[in-house]
């Protein structure tokens, strides 16, 4: 395999894995933080894709402005140390 | 294993821990996040599969349909937090009840 | 007259909702419910055009951008398409009179401030979906219909409705997404996006299999088709009145259209004959579940909606009648698809009466419950006209449009000889009457002593009792309507006039 | 019972997961594809990024569509939260001025970076939903720096909402004139109408996103 891959293999990893920490994360504040962090590794693989404009995108809208809103809700519900049900 | 396999692959996993989330659990911030995990998914399968094809520079046809998507669903979520907050103040609750099947 | 044809209606019927909805949004809501009828007459006239052209001259293509496919996205209208169009025109210019009446007394900053451009919106996407032929632009007027639904059904207000509401929001997410998914499958084996490039091109493989259960899946939700219909019923019967119309009568037609156009105009005919039967069986199972339910509810809205929870059964028992046993050569499948279509349609109409007239007595008798409609029948006989004959479509009794269809489905179920639907259509029949029975009996009891209504605008009734009336011609004039469904039907012409 | 619901989920993710991975590894090795006829017609297509090509003149009609449901979500924030979007006036007086100086600084350098992210959108990665996002980051610390509140939201950004979609929908049907398709660009136009377009919706799109976060996280009013 062409090593240059391994990237890849490392990052796909790691997106699967967060992906389920994201979920398992017992205080709702830490859960949001992982998913901004998925996020913008989610546009190092686009950018790895060959994608810059939806890296852009997903590091703008995707990652950012969905961080800022979902951190902005979890405030006003007042439930940032909401137990979540992890699997 | 080229490129776009290790991708797929990483886009079916993720793609199923976002529905298992979706349907587990009971949070309606964590349901939208699951939500989010399970489209994201679906986006790594269209750019993947944008990178199979020969030559250097990816389909821009895929790229285009996730741009789209990715707006969409950032739209959708921010109604989804909205209507999260609009049910917090209504009910009290941050979760749906059970859907019962109203009695007489 | 053809100069009056060249002009570019579909287009036209496109783009009038969706200046609606921006006009709306720009002028406020009070200049905007003056304006709404405008629109809505300008977008009935474009509709009107759309249908005639068809008529005349056969299905058509307009490639959007000048590109056309593959690289562009097309419309692609016949006679089909034409017929959700023209039932979409109708049935939301008629709610559109309704709503002006409805939100009369609210244009502050109540549910009535943001409908007008919420709805053109819908009304707007409905369009978009019903012309493309592009599958991944599907998607895209899927969520423009689904965000202006859910958000139409926040307006209420009150805590049920924003709740179901949020149901509705996270159920219609899924379904576009496992949608969006089924599509990208597609792109990724055979790289168009276009219905007919896709049709030359599709063969039965693992990808194929796999988009097809995506896209069943996430259609099948958003039909809600049981046991996926949980979140219909506390949506459309919380929703204010017009907007429970609309999304009864239209919307779920929307995901229904593109699912018999996957089925019809795309998939290899032998991926579909065990899946036709598991959907016919589930349409039968919605029948009788979702009537039940409805004897069971003690307000008009939710009995309302349990029936559309059944009726949208009867619709997907054209499945198995087209793909399960049929050989080519035979007729009834013509007879199965064109009543299906048909029962899509007066459904459409007398549904909306049955939700316009709900509204109505909603306003007039303060409630909805059985209680509140005692002797309404005497004090409103308008409002209660409305709902025993938009009842009759429902039922399925002759000479409403709902017999028509239902009467096409049965006879095509007995020429296939696939008698085990005959006896759900008699029994879905039978407990139609039986919980429409419900409510007709308390209408027409006589009024108590001390009933005290209040003034509803009168426009609610008349509006409800100009659909019922729309049903019971869809009963009387029903060629009109199928000579239009003829118009590229994917049945060789001979069939489809033979079978009528 | 929890449990068992489950294992049945699990079961059934199992099985959609066979069928997916089933499907991916039967896909050609070089599927059919629509890069080249894209390659083909860009000469005609006004920009040389073939994404914004795609976007905004041949899958246009998407766009448009899109622009629409992004508006439909900020009227949908403002309907659903409705007289929510207020934040009260005494709160601004609670803000700190570092941060008000900060955003009086970063401001104007956050616009000239959209419309520069816009202008390059037509011959290399960036565009009109780029450049409104970083808009909309502006807005968003407009919001938390107390600058932009409800009321003046009311007044001034609820125009800028529609506006995008507006010029969008009248170039669409004013090329109509002359016998072209809906959004049919005449050729030597294409360009200018794609950045007058790209413009309008970068405006839009910055006014809608900071709308949105103002939905989510203004305080609800008592009533």
């Amino acid at each position: 395999m062409n090593p240059a891959l391994w990237v890849d293999v490392v990052l796909a990893v790691m997106l699967v894995g967060l992906a389920v920490a994201v979920l398992r994360a017992r205080e709702l504040f830490v859960s949001i933080m992982l998913f901004v962090a998925w996020g913008l590794l989610l546009a190092l693989a686009w950018a790895r894709l060959s994608a810059p404009d939806v890296a852009l995108a997903e590091a703008a809208l995707g990652a950012g402005l969905t961080g800022a809103l979902l951190l902005g809700a979890a405030r006003a519900l007042g439930g940032t140390s909401t137990k979540g049900d992890a699997p | 294993m080229n490129q776009a396999e290790i991708y797929l692959a990483a886009a079916l996993g993720i793609m199923l821990i976002g529905l298992y989330g979706l349907f587990t659990q009971p949070h309606l911030l964590r349901k939208l996040i699951a939500l989010n995990l399970f489209g994201s998914g679906i986006f790594l399968v269209y750019v993947a599969v944008a990178r199979r094809i020969a030559g250097e520079t990816p389909d821009p046809v895929p790229h285009a349909m996730v741009l789209t998507g990715i707006v969409i669903s950032v739209s959708a979520t921010a109604l989804g937090l909205v209507l999260a907050r609009r049910v917090k103040t209504l009910t009290g609750g941050t979760e749906l009840p059970p859907p019962v099947e109203p009695e007489p | 007259m053809s100069g009056l044809l060249d002009i570019p209606w579909a287009a036209w019927c496109l783009l009038l909702p969706l200046f609606a909805a921006v006009a709306s949004l720009l002028t406020g809501p009070r200049l905007a419910s003056r304006l709404a009828p405008l629109f809505a007459l300008a977008t009935v006239l474009a509709t009107a055009g759309v249908v005639v052209r068809v008529l005349q001259s056969g299905p058509f293509r307009h490639a959007v951008g000048g590109w056309g496919a593959p690289l562009g996205i097309d419309f692609h209208v016949d006679g089909f398409s034409a017929l959700m169009l023209a039932m979409t025109a109708v049935v939301a210019a008629v709610i559109t009179v309704y709503a002006r009446a409805y939100f009369s007394n609210d244009h502050g900053s109540g549910s009535g401030a943001y409908f007008w451009p919420l709805w053109f919106f819908l009304w707007g996407g409905l369009h978009a979906l019903f012309l493309t032929a592009d599958i991944f632009n599907f998607y895209v007027t899927l969520e423009v219909v689904s965000l202006s639904a859910v958000a139409l059904v926040a307006l209420s207000g009150t805590p049920t409705g924003v709740v179901a509401s949020m149901r509705y929001l996270l159920t219609a997410l899924t379904g576009s997404l496992f949608y969006l998914l089924g599509v990208g499958l597609l792109y990724a084996q055979y790289g168009v996006l276009d219905m007919d490039l896709l049709r030359g091109v599709v063969e039965v493989n693992p990808a194929t299999w796999a988009a097809y259960v995506c896209i069943l899946l996430g259609l099948l939700i958003k039909t809600a088709l049981f046991p996926l219909h949980v979140w219909l019923p506390p949506a459309h019967s919380s929703a204010p009145a017009p907007v429970s119309a609309a999304l009864s009568a239209l919307v779920i037609k929307g995901s229904f259209y593109i699912l018999l156009r996957f089925h019809f105009d795309l998939l290899p005919h032998e991926m579909l004959v065990a899946s036709s039967v598991l959907l016919g069986a589930l349409g039968m199972t919605a029948v009788i579940w979702g009537s039940l339910q409805a004897l069971r509810q003690p307000r008009l809205k939710l009995i309302v909606a349990y029936s559309t929870v059944a009726q949208i059964g009867y619709l997907f028992l054209l499945f198995p009648l087209c793909f399960a046993l049929a050989e080519p050569g035979d007729l009834w499948p013509t007879k199965a698809w064109a009543g299906g279509i048909y029962h899509a349609l007066s459904h459409a109409f007398a549904k909306a009466s049955l939700f316009l007239a709900a509204g109505a007595v909603l306003q007039a008798a303060g409630g909805d419950t059985l209680v509140h409609l005692r002797g309404l029948g005497e004090r409103r006989p308008v409002i209660a006209t409305a709902l025993a004959l938009a009842s009759i479509s429902i039922m399925g009794l002759p000479p409403s449009g709902g017999f028509v269809g239902k009467w096409l489905l049965l006879v095509a179920a007995l020429h296939a000889g696939q008698w085990w639907w005959v006896v759900g259509i008699l029994l879905g029949g039978l407990l139609a009457a039986a919980y429409s029975f419900r409510f007709l009996r308390e209408l027409f009891r006589p009024a108590p002593e001390n009933l005290v209504l209040h003034e509803e605008p009168r426009m609610l009734g008349y509006t409800a009792l100009a659909l019922a009336l729309f049903t019971l011609l869809l009963g009387l004039a029903a060629l009109i309507p199928f000579n239009l469904l003829s118009q590229g039907a994917p049945f060789p012409p001979n069939a489809f006039l033979e079978a009528l | 019972m929890m449990r068992l619901h489950r294992v049945i989920l699990a079961l059934l993710l199992a099985a959609f997961g066979w069928l997916l991975a089933r499907a991916f590894v039967s896909l050609p090795a070089s599927p059919p594809h629509l890069a080249d006829a894209v390659t083909a017609q860009m000469d005609q297509s006004g920009v040389t990024h073939p994404l914004t090509a795609v976007l905004l003149n041949f899958r246009g009609y998407d766009t448009l569509l899109e622009i629409g449901v992004l508006l439909l979500a900020g009227l949908a924030a403002l309907a659903v939260s409705g007289s929510a979007t207020t934040t009260p006036r005494a709160e601004l007086l609670d803000r700190p001025a570092v941060l008000l100086g900060l955003v009086r600084v970063l401001m104007p350098v956050l616009v000239v970076v959209a419309f520069y992210i816009l202008w390059i959108g037509s011959y290399r990665p960036g565009g009109a939903f780029q450049a409104g996002s970083i808009l909309g980051a502006g807005g968003v610390l407009l919001v938390l720096a107390g600058v932009v509140d409800g009321a003046r939201v009311r007044l001034a950004l609820r125009m800028i909402l529609g506006f995008g979609f507006l010029v969008f929908l009248l170039v669409s049907a004013t090329v109509m004139a002359g016998g072209r398709a809906l959004l049919e660009y005449p050729v030597p136009y294409a360009g200018l109408l794609i950045l007058l377009i790209e413009c309008a919706a970068t405006l839009s799109i910055g006014a809608i996103l900071t709308l949105l976060f103002l939905g989510v996280v203004a305080k609800e009013e008592a009533s």
